[in-house]
């Protein structure tokens, strides 16, 4: 392994690259990319919603015809707005960056393997999660639109939608494949290219999220490629499993045999979509542990419950879809069944966040830049979560279901959650793949307003909605309710903008400090884990010799030792 | 290919004992379980859903139960000559190999004639995967579940023959040199086979015999 | 990185949109251009002429055919449209009364309003001049106007809103290219080039918003077309003598064709009768 | 007809159940935020406490678990009582006990479609009239069987009327796509799948006028899809029906 490397060429080196450390980066960029375009899309529809009917300011002139009237957004192209938001960000957006980018760069180094265990088939899910994305944008430039019937396409909206839907449907086959295939490889790679000594029970926790969510990829995903592969079949060969006889559609009775069901859509998609609440928020608190427990200096507190209460998480969350489902004519029983399931599922998360914040006891507390994203996850994701508390129940939910209390939860959860540990992770290992630090003022102004600003935009949601305001209007205007809570939309809409302002100094940063002159020291942070173990930024191959591991992984201020670090791969004497 | 060597491609792994081509091939076949786990539980979802008198058995729809089970044996005995071609290779007898690999191909093939036969004949009667239940006053989505779930295993037998093919013709180049990993890219792929086998035993009872 | 160029180039047209039409024919997408309803105004060169076509002479168009399109039978019950429930805009630009569905309305004289009556076939060979305009299609008081019209092949059909509420054009085009627009109160006309005949069955026109609001267009080469009014009565003049195939359209009954031979100079008389007896 | 107060938070609640609804929202907010700021303060007390200075050492393992058993267990706890005591039975109520034929409950058959409400009364005969999806026609659009006499003084309005302190039974059916019934001060809703009824029952507290909306993505007309709610007295009610009859033709 330790012979010299020949030169790749340029091609193989950066663009059809198996190496996981590149193959990582492209995710990474992609991924960074696609959440932009993603939130520019969000900033038009928060226009539309702060100033209905009023032409978008700068891009408005720009836009398609059939997109807007005079630079005024038309609704349908809103819908558009709406549904791909929601696709761009989940499906390419978050979970590239949490899985392909931070998973594939940092697992391997972390577990001490040379690569992935499939070093081709990883560079083939990241193909094919960019055909997926092209795709998807694609579609917005063809005739009849992007998608426009929400991210959760239910028919029979999405059968009868324009072709946007088939092309978005394509391309979700295109990122299932992706996340499939990036699956697999994830578990074979964790189960058997540990390092010698590396057992389960040392692993980092952002190992074991890693490898949990990679289970949930694996095992939720199929249900919705059914599901797309009925909708496809009920789009293009003219079947009807999700529509029942005897629709009337624009006054004319719709040209199909009839007899399937609209609802068979929701199981199968709500099976995929409640993991996948899991695999957007698991891989966040696994960096959030690892920052947490580098920073505080001291070992996670209660690392075996959490790593219990993460298994049982992935397996719970099957059980767990149809709370998205009360109000589609459910019986008592079985929302029953799913209210309880909700009510169990929350106990490990909450075990979770509170071994995190009870593991700042005692500590000496480092404020870098990824703490300060770490320490304001838990209070974000605990409002995320608390607000999941009345939606899980059924009776609640009856007033505030599809309302904008449910964006604010879920954005709560991913927005200034996951996002959040993003940026976490980011800082944390700028160092390790660049070999510079990023810097710390513009690091501090990004964390700040980022964080004010989150809170400006999703706290208002959840008194919109409260005020009962349904969610996924082009312009709720013309209930007397919602112009009460007007002036809520106002404020959500000027830190949405605000936010957008507020990444400035991440992007300069970001960009800035890749040139830097003075590298980085090889291990900034003095941190315990595998990847501080090598080279910056590590060799093809990773490791010159492969390493051993003698101790757990936040082995922080051990009594005796000389540092207040002691490394996974060195050796303590006694 | 870059170098780099990857523990665990030929030896089996201490802990799991296969190789890890092989724990891929298990996993990838438990989200296979899943696909079609959601595709049979949303036939019963549907079947459940429509009244009895509105969903026709297999024979009723005019399924020819005879071609089925023609095919359910051409696909087993296509399964014993994988088998048998595994087993040759790790007898180093490359001849046998070839034989029982070029049969399975063949019978993978015939099993997709024969079930293009099927289809032809079902589109001579004009039904088609947009027509229901002509007997039904509200028509059950039989047909199109029938298509659906057939086809989508006709494409998994071609992406095994597929596989087949190019072991048999390109990939065995790989077993003057190592013959151990050949063996487990055989039986990796035989692992595939067999499963799409068994997705067939399920599915040939459930849409032509209920 | 090797992803850069792509995504920047993504990111950008996302950003911006393409602000051309998309590729594909460039009525895709029905126009909006403000305030400019006449763009078509002038009268177009003779559109598309084929090669067998002969430019037409008005000399030649001194025949006849009129009529009267008869109702026979109970009229069918329909409910006054209740506007106020769903949208109070709409009821007050009718001082709140109610009106009915124009479906089916029986003139005082036993005729039949909204036929469209058209020569279908025995006049093709021809090119005709086109007429001055646009064919118009107005939203106002949340109905459309007119409930039925007929319009000229190439020419352009204009829909206006004069509503203070939203209304979504949704053109159900058959063998035109189908459109559906969103037309706020004050927007833009939408222009729709109607680029293929399409008069049976006429294109139908609804409000998405509105269930009630529903139109008929009819596309025909040539201008042998009326529509039924007040007495039920039809005229096609300036006919060159020939033998030609009538057809009487109404949107709710089967439609009835006559045929009929006519010379010059002569008028012939015709009679429709709806509900077709069989 | 006092137009109510709207604002930040719930909007007024003018039925007899949601009373119900809003305690446990009430109540489960408290809870939530008694949980936030406990953990707010214990956050903001390490962070000042435990920050990184000269002479301060993390320890290696400062606390034993039983600390947090509590808090989880708490949770716990906290959760099953608001399941068991509040929402089951909220739920069970509105789900099962219907109102029955001697509450004298107003029956009205509710057709959606992109993108409006559509009212269906059975008229002063109290019998609906045959309906179907078959009869749907731009005419029609609530799909009535004109041949049925039952139907003849069937009352089809866009609009929904209701009288207060009556129990009022809504049968929601869709002609095209899944829409969502919402009355945010009833505290209803309810999705409309096509190919199924649904029933949904409430009972108004008082008068005045309000508005029913769409709470389910149905289309580009969906923001639009909205209907006049209107709890009259039962005296106004029965004059408004009198007066849809006359509007019918009918004496």
């Amino acid at each position: 392994m330790s012979e010299a490397h020949p030169e790749l060429g340029f091609l193989r080196k950066y663009v059809f690259s198996t190496d996981h450390k590149m193959i990582g980066i492209q995710y990474g960029l992609t991924a960074l990319v696609f959440l932009f375009i993603g939130f520019s899309l969000m900033m038009m529809m928060r226009w539309q919603l702060a100033y209905p009917g009023e032409a978008i300011p700068l891009v408005g002139g720009f836009l398609k015809n059939s997109w807007v009237d005079n630079g005024a957004m038309l609704p349908d192209f809103y819908n558009q707005l709406g549904a791909m938001h929601g696709t761009i960000m989940v499906f390419m957006g978050i979970v590239p960056l949490a899985v392909g980018a931070f998973g594939n760069y940092i697992v391997p180094l972390q577990i001490g393997a040379p690569d992935m265990a499939f070093p081709r088939l990883n560079m083939l899910s990241y193909q094919a999660f960019l055909i997926g994305g092209v795709i998807m944008l694609a579609s917005f430039f063809m005739p009849g639109g992007a998608a426009s019937s929400g991210w959760t396409s239910y028919p029979p909206l999405a059968d009868i939608a324009t072709t946007g839907q088939t092309y978005w449907l394509f391309g979700m086959i295109f990122l299932i494949a992706s996340s499939l295939l990036g699956g697999i490889n994830f578990i074979v790679t964790i189960v058997h290219l540990r390092a010698e000594g590396l057992t389960f029970f040392r692993l980092p926790f952002f190992v074991w999220s890693q490898l949990v969510t990679a289970f949930l990829l694996v095992l939720a995903f199929p249900a919705l490629q059914a599901a797309a592969i009925f909708q496809l079949m009920d789009r293009l060969a003219g079947t009807s499993f999700f529509l029942p006889s005897g629709l009337v559609v624009g006054g004319e009775q719709i040209a199909a045999v009839g007899g399937g069901s609209p609802l068979l859509w929701q199981h199968l998609f709500w099976f995929l979509a409640h993991p996948e609440v899991y695999v957007l928020i698991l891989p966040g608190m696994g960096i959030i542990a690892e920052v947490i427990a580098n920073n505080t200096r001291k070992p996670l507190w209660g690392y075996r419950p959490m790593v219990y209460s993460l298994l049982f998480l992935g397996f719970m969350s099957f059980t767990v879809w149809a709370h998205h489902m009360y109000l589609t004519g459910m019986g008592t029983t079985m929302s029953t069944f799913f209210q309880a399931t909700t009510m169990i599922i929350s106990i490990p998360s909450v075990i979770i966040l509170s071994c995190l914040v009870i593991s700042l006891w005692g500590a000496s507390i480092r404020f870098t830049v990824p703490m300060l994203f770490a320490i304001a996850f838990l209070p974000m994701f605990g409002i995320g979560g608390l607000t999941g508390l009345p939606l899980g129940l059924a009776a609640p939910d009856i007033f505030l279901h599809d309302t904008y209390y449910v964006i604010g939860h879920f954005h709560y959860v991913v927005a200034p959650g996951t996002i959040f540990a993003m940026f976490a992770g980011i800082y944390h290992w700028y160092p390790k793949v660049t070999g510079r630090s990023m810097n710390l003022r513009l690091g501090y102004a990004h964390f700040w307003l980022s964080l004010i600003f989150m809170n400006g935009i999703f706290m208002p949601m959840l008194f919109e909605g409260m005020a009962g305001v349904s969610r996924r209007m082009f312009d709720p205007t013309g209930y007397v309710h919602a112009q009460a809570a007007h002036t809520l939309t106002l404020v959500t809409s000027w830190s949405a903008w605000g936010l957008a302002v507020s990444q400035i100094p991440f992007i300069i940063n970001f960009f800035w400090s890749m040139r830097k002159e003075e590298r980085a020291e090889e291990n900034p942070w003095q941190a315990t884990t595998l990847e501080w173990a090598t080279a910056t930024p590590p060799p093809h191959g990773n490791f010159d010799a492969p390493p051993v591991v003698y101790s757990g992984p936040y082995e922080y201020s051990v009594p005796g030792a000389e540092t207040d670090f002691s490394p996974q791969y060195v050796k303590q004497e006694g | 290919m870059s170098e780099i060597v990857i523990p665990y491609q030929v030896e089996p792994h201490p802990m799991t004992g296969v190789t890890s081509g092989k724990l891929g091939i298990w996993v990838f076949l438990a989200s296979e379980v899943m696909l079609f786990g959601a595709l049979f539980s949303s036939y019963v979802l549907l079947r459940v859903g429509t009244p009895a008198e509105y969903w026709p058995s297999g024979v009723e729809a005019g399924l020819n139960v005879p071609i089925g089970t023609v095919n359910t044996i051409v696909l087993i005995t296509s399964s014993i000559t994988m088998v048998m071609s595994w087993a040759s290779l790790k007898m180093n007898n490359l001849r046998g190999f070839k034989r029982f690999m070029g049969a399975t191909i063949g019978l993978g093939l015939a099993f997709l004639m024969i079930k293009s036969f099927e289809y032809s004949l079902k589109f001579s009667h004009g039904i088609f995967p947009a027509v229901g239940w002509p007997e039904a006053t509200d028509p059950s989505v039989f047909n199109a579940l029938y298509f659906t779930l057939t086809g989508l295993h006709a494409l998994h037998v071609i992406l095994g023959i597929a596989v087949n093919v190019w072991l048999l013709f390109w990939g065995i180049s790989l077993f003057k040199s190592q013959p151990e990993r050949f063996a487990g890219r055989v039986e990796i792929s035989g692992l595939y086979w067999h499963f799409v086998d068994l997705v067939w035993i399920f599915l040939f009872p459930t849409l032509y015999l209920l | 990185m090797s992803t850069r160029p792509i995504l920047v180039v993504a990111c950008l047209v996302t950003l911006l949109g393409c602000s051309g039409e998309p590729a594909g024919e460039p009525d895709a997408q029905p126009e909006a251009q403000p305030g400019q309803a006449s763009a078509e105004a002038t009268p177009s060169p003779i559109p598309s002429v084929d090669a067998g076509e002969k430019a037409w002479d008005p000399a030649l168009g001194t025949a006849t055919v009129s009529g009267s399109v008869k109702f026979d039978g109970k009229p069918p019950r329909s409910r006054a449209i209740d506007m106020a429930g769903a949208d109070e805009k709409c009821a007050e630009l009718h001082g709140g009364e109610r009106i009915k569905p124009e479906t089916v309305i029986v003139n005082d004289n036993g005729s039949l309003r909204n036929v469209f009556v058209w020569v279908k076939s025995g006049i093709e060979g021809w090119s005709f001049p086109m007429p001055e305009g646009d064919a118009l299609l107005d939203q106002k008081g949340c109905m459309y106007e007119p409930h039925v019209q007929g319009m000229r092949q190439g020419q352009t059909l204009v829909i206006k809103t004069s509503d203070p509420t939203a209304h979504n054009v949704h053109g159900y085009a058959k063998v035109n290219r189908p459109f559906n627009r969103s037309q706020p109160p004050g927007a833009s006309d939408i222009m729709v080039k109607m680029k293929r005949d399409e008069a049976s069955p006429p294109m139908k026109v609804k409000c998405d918003i509105h269930p009630w609001m529903n139109s008929y267009v009819a596309v025909v080469p040539h201008p042998y077309f009326f529509v039924t009014g007040a007495d039920g009565s039809f005229k096609l003049e300036n006919l060159p003598a020939g033998t030609y195939t009538i057809e009487a359209w109404h949107e709710k009954y089967k439609t009835i064709e006559q045929t009929v031979t006519i010379a010059d100079g002569e008028t012939q008389t015709l009679e429709f009768t709806f509900p077709q007896k069989s | 007809m006092d137009d109510p107060q709207y604002g930040w938070w719930l909007p007024p609640n003018v039925s007899v159940h949601g009373a119900d609804i809003d305690a446990m929202i009430i109540w489960i907010h408290w809870f939530m935020l008694a949980l936030f700021v406990g953990w707010g303060i214990f956050i903001a007390y390490c962070l000042v406490r435990f920050r990184q200075r000269p002479g301060h050492e993390a320890v290696y393992a400062p606390i034993e678990a039983r600390f947090s058993k509590w808090l989880e267990i708490g949770v716990a706890v906290a959760e099953t009582v608001i399941l068991i005591a509040f929402a089951m039975p909220v739920w069970a109520k509105l789900k099962t006990e219907f109102p029955e034929p001697k509450d004298d409950p107003v029956v009205i058959r509710v057709v959606a479609e992109q993108f409006k409400w559509l009212f269906h009364y059975p008229g002063k005969d109290g019998k609906f009239g045959r309906a179907g999806s078959e009869f749907f026609s731009d005419d029609n659009p609530a799909g009535l069987d004109f041949d049925d006499e039952d139907g003849v003084d069937d009352i089809t309005v866009r609009g929904l009327h209701i009288p207060v302190g009556r129990p009022v039974i809504v049968r929601l059916l869709s002609k095209d796509v899944i829409h969502s019934f919402k009355i945010p001060v009833m505290r209803v809703t309810q999705d409309v799948i096509p190919g199924m009824e649904i029933p949904v029952w409430f009972e108004a507290t008082t008068t005045g006028r309000f508005q029913v909306g769409c709470a389910q993505l149905c289309g580009l007309g969906h923001y639009e899809m909205k209907a006049a709610l209107v709890i009259e007295t039962p005296e106004d009610f029965e004059k408004w029906l009198d007066e849809e009859h006359k509007a019918l033709g009918l004496d």
